[in-house]
Parts: C-alpha cells; structure tokens; sequence
C-alpha cells in the first residue's frame, strides 16, 4: 500500500437485507476497511434504505441480525452516511424510521451527532462522480 | 381449488409481484416471503396495486419475515400474517404452488 | 399429504435455504410427509462438507444432515448441476479423476429424473430460488 | 413412479438466457423430463421470451450456445409451447422473431407444424391454473 | 473526467438501468453488457428512456452480448457497438467505474 | 494503467464471471497490469477444483488458473466468504477441523483486506457481479 494515500471510497448499498448475504458481507468490509484510514462514506439508496430501518428481529427466520452492526460504525470513525430521500419517499419511509446512526464528535468536545445525512438523488450523482472508489456488492 | 402463488422478491427491484398479482385469478391467494415482505408495506409505491389486488385474492405475508425487516406496524390492513405452517398448510389447501423467482 | 421441495440457491447467499428448511420442517412437524428436496442450480452447494460458517450464524449444511438424518428426508443434489459446481461424492470424484471429494453425509448425488419423479409423485412440488 | 400417473406439466420460463444460468439447465430438465410421457407445456413470458429469439450466438462471449437445443423439443413429443403475447410486445417482439420450433404431427401423416402459439395474459393465468405441477427455476 | 456506469440487467426485470440513467450526470457513459444489452432494443417499452438518455449521456453495448443475445438487428441508432478491449479503453478513459449490480 | 477487478458470483450460475475474464484478458492483452482479482460473496466458488463441467462447455475455473499461471495474476478468494460456502486450502483445511480441501492451484484465500488494499494502489475497481 502507497504510504499516505487516502481516496475517497464510496460504499453503494443497494440491495436489501435478509433476503440475499450481499448487505451482510458488505458491511463486513466496511469493518475491515475502517482499519485502513481511508474517507470513508456510506449510501444507501433504492432497497438498500431497508438495511438501516429500525426494529429488525431474524429470530423468526432463524439468519444472524446484523443490523444492531450498524450502530458500531460510528466508533469505527464512520460517520458520513447517505441515505437518498427519493428512495425513502417510494418506500413511504422517512428519517425518523431508520436506526439512529451517531459518533462522537472530537471536534466538539465528544458531542453525539447524527452520522446520517439525507440528499436527494442529484446530490448522490454528485457523491458518486467525486468518489476514488466505488464498492458495489 | 386456486392457486397459491408465492413471491419472494422486492417490489421495488423486480416485477416478480406486479406478475403475480398481474396472472393471480380471483380467488386465488399470493404468499410474500423473503424479501417479498417488502410488498406488504403501507404507504409505498407499490401499496395501491397491492390494496387493488386484494378486492379479488387473498393476500398473506410471512411473519418471521415481517419482523427481520422490522416492518411489522407498517403492513398494510387485510394482509394477514402467517408463520411456516400456516404457509404448509395453505400450500396443501391451495391446488398448486407457483413461485415468482 | 406428500410434499416435494425444490431449493435452486446455495446456502447463506440468498434466503432460499432457510425458507425452505422453515418450510420442510413445518411440513414434518404437522403431519405431513416430505418425499424428496431436490437441490439444483447453485443449490447443490448446500451439500458440502467443507463450509465452516461464524460461529454465531446457523449451519446450514449441517442442519440439512441432522433433519435427514431424524426424518429420513431423501436429500438429492442434481449431478449436473453438482459437477458445473464442484460438489462431488467419492464415486463422482473418482469417475472425474479427481483427488478429493466433499459431499455431506446425509446427501445423495443423482440425475434430474429424480425431480421429475418427484413432480409426479408428490402432491405438491414447492420451489424456493432466487 | 406410479405406473400410469400422467400429471399436465408447466415450465415456467421467465429469465433472459445467458445472463444467468436457469435457462439452460430448465432446458436440461425439460429433455430429461420428456421420457417420463407426461403431458408437457411450456410456457415463456417475461424475458423468458428471450430464450428463444432467432439468431443466438455466443461465441464472443464463450459460453455454451444452447438455443438450438430449443429445435430439437419437437423430436422429444414436446409440442406445446405458449409464449405470451404482452411480454413480446414489451419487448417489441413478434412471433416472426421467434425460432420456428415445430413437430411433426404424427396423426396428420407426418405434417410439419408449429409448436409455438401465441397467447395472452389471461390466457396464460388459466394455463397455470390447469396444471398439475409448476417447474420454475 | 466523468464516470462509465454498467449496467448487466434487463431493463424488464429490474430496475438498475433506470437507475444507472438517473445518476449518470451530463458527459458520463453507460455501458450495457450482459443481459443488461436488452436495455439497447429499440422498440421496446424501455427505448424511449434510452433514447431520452442518449441526448447527455453516451450509450455503449458490449457487441458480443448483443450477437449472444441475438438483438444486433435490433439495437438504438446512436448505441455504439464495443468489444472487450474497447470496454477496457472505456473505464481507463473514465474517471472511475460504477456497476450497477 | 493498473487495474483490480472483484467478482461477485460463481462459476456458470452467473455471467459475471465470464465478462470478467474477457475483461482481465482484454486489458492485459492491451498493456494493462491486472494487480488483483478479488473473489467475494459466491465468487470464491470460482476457486474450486471439484468443478467438472460438460466436455462442450470452457472448463472456467482452470481458465482463470492458466491466465494467472501465464500473466502471474493474483487470485484472491475472501477467507470468509470461503468459509461460508466451503472452499478450503490445506491450512484452512486443517484449522476448521475439516478432512478434505477443494482450492484450484493458483488460487489463495485471503482476507478483505486485500480488496481495500486493491482499492486503494489500483487506478480502477471494476466489479462484475449479480
């Protein structure tokens, strides 16, 4: 690895959970990569919104919850998450029904803030276009 | 007898549910699982032509899908939940299965 | 009433195999009989010995042998389907010249003539894929 | 098997070939099937209805051509072949873009004939009705 | 430099070439390749979104996916043919690649 | 201009594979440096030498063992997503308990680290997938 190179890597979280392993193994390498000090962002846009709803409980069907995972990101110093309102609206959800994504702000005496930030498709386009790296699972 | 027709997809990503509920003759009966769940929710783009197709068939939703997706107080009224034997219980009561992969 | 299940998806990746274990289980437990599961497609990777899954997560493959094994269920993976995927018996291993082999005990490899007869023989034919 | 039992057979073809492999190994069923002399019917909708357009060829992407295979289902008594009228339209299809499967109608002193007839939605609804067991893959 | 978009999907099955259309900003290209070559079928009820697309964005299909799928009789006026090589040249002229799976 | 490419899904089930292929081959072929292809989710089951597909049809995972034999490329499958679906080398093998390993020389299992460590020295990710 080049010493000191940090890209802009863009996670794109499209799919919904539970129903295929892709949202689960993907969030495994965002983990993974936390480690690697790079400017990391989540989005999550089209079913992918599903992955971050709030009230998730696979006893039923018997799979691992990954969901509670999620609240980990935060302390791996993963507070830009995207989630696109067009996707939300077509789905009749709103901010209030996703799980409550928050860090610690160093910046601001440890403050708790909101990692999750609502952008409407235009400005995912222009998240996409100034990203490094693409992920797509 | 009627057909019970499941659909496990995202109505949101595939036209698995539009083509059952497009094929679906009245009183016949769709069975969500899976990520079909996600056709149950209220308030959605895909809730009217879920509410429509309910004037003519019975719709249903597994349960222990429901709950993975954490969207069990956003179904839609009429669509009854049901575990894995009432799913095997409507498969026998049904004249045959058709899966919507 | 006799229900044959057919699963066209591997473990973990896609829900298939646990709705169909869900389901296969149910079926049993209500009085009815399970004739056959017929894996095809990708779902003859649920015939594996080899997967070792996190420890806080289901084994799949396993929980396939244990209810084979307690019901006597009929497990078939295709042998098509199983040879474009590497699953293989000690027969299939040795027939193809290969140096290993890495079915489940609990399993069995045999031609597509058993999910026809299955389609014939049980009263439904349930399919879970992707 | 029980001797004499002949149930309506429906494969449901709805899946593009090539991109995936269900097409090909349907097929495979469908072959293999033919020996056990049930009442046999094909139904394509959806892109299924690509599984058997004119003019395949797979050799820049260097997989297994299967689609002649389709020309060889008269010669296994598999004869009735519904491809659905809305999903061709769609797609901007016609049944002229069609391969011309046929057979060779044995009570008509061997006469060439279509396999293939075009029929609607609601048509196809009551042939899924009429069958004793669904093939979906 | 501006982003190559691919899309491997049928447009009648799913929704990833609307998708990639709705993001691809003015001067970036889409790629069809796999069964995402159907998107390229003129005629169909998803041409006039492509065409629409092809008035800001350039629209490639990969060549030998459209002879695979029997459809190069069939493709858009203005959707430029390409092989494997000129799918390489594409995402190392373009800023970065983003697959639409 | 130094590529990396990831694939998502196995051999046959899916075409990701194949265009995958055709794309390392293309860029190599046109003076591209392939520095890594990632195997993840269902693309570790590329990496198998059980696989014995029909005598007309490309053989896909020695394909990929002779293009990174030719061009010295490196094949990574994630350890993880190996371990879910049951492809093992000697010493994974041996540490999960298992009496059998199923990886194509050729291959290594690896973790996810290395796909990060892709995205960052390479100058394009290019992901083939479902």
């Amino acid at each position: 690895m080049s010493e000191g190179t940090v890209k802009q890597f863009l996670y794109v979280n499209r799919k919904a959970p539970h129903g295929t392993i892709y949202a689960l193994e993907s969030l495994e390498v965002v983990l993974i990569g936390a480690a690697f000090e790079q400017d990391v962002r989540l989005a999550f846009m089209d079913d992918g919104v599903f992955q971050i709803l709030k009230g998730q409980d696979t006893n039923g069907i018997g799979t691992k919850n990954f969901a509670p995972t999620y609240n980990a990101l935060g302390d791996y110093d993963i507070n830009k998450i995207y989630v696109e309102k067009e996707s939300l609206d077509e789905r009749g959800l709103t901010e209030d029904d996703l799980m409550a994504l928050t860090y610690e702000d160093e910046d601001d005496d440890w403050a708790e803030k909101s990692s999750i930030s609502i952008v409407s498709r235009t400005e995912m386009a222009d998240l996409i276009d100034s990203s490094d790296v693409m992920f797509n699972f | 007898m009627a057909i019970l027709h499941t659909v496990n997809k995202s109505p949101f990503d595939k036209n698995s549910l539009e083509r059952a509920i497009g094929t679906a003759k009245e009183g016949s009966s769709v069975l969500l699982l899976e990520d079909g769940v996600y056709g149950a929710i209220s308030g959605a783009s895909s809730s009217a032509m879920v509410e429509d197709a309910m004037k003519t068939v019975k719709v249903y939703a597994l349960g222990a899908d429901v709950d993975a997706r954490g969207i069990k107080g956003r179904v839609i009224d009429g669509i009854e939940l049901v575990d894995y034997a009432a799913f095997v219980k409507l498969a026998a009561e049904h004249s045959q299965v058709q899966s919507w992969l | 009433m006799k229900f044959a299940i057919q699963i066209n998806e591997g473990p973990y990746t896609h829900q298939a195999t646990d709705s169909a274990y869900h389901f296969a289980k149910a079926a049993i437990d209500n009085g009815h009989e399970v004739m056959r599961i017929f894996f095809y497609h990708d779902g003859v990777n649920n015939g594996t010995r080899l997967t070792t899954p996190p420890q806080d997560d289901r084994h799949i493959v396993n929980r396939w042998a244990e209810l084979a094994k307690e019901h006597d269920l009929d497990l078939v993976l295709c042998v098509a389907a199983a040879q474009r995927r590497g699953i293989a018996d000690a027969d299939e291993s040795k027939r193809n010249g290969k140096d290993a082999d890495n079915i489940q005990e609990g399993f069995r490899i045999s031609g597509l003539g058993q999910l026809i007869e299955a389609g014939i023989q049980a009263d439904r034919l349930v399919v879970f894929g992707d």
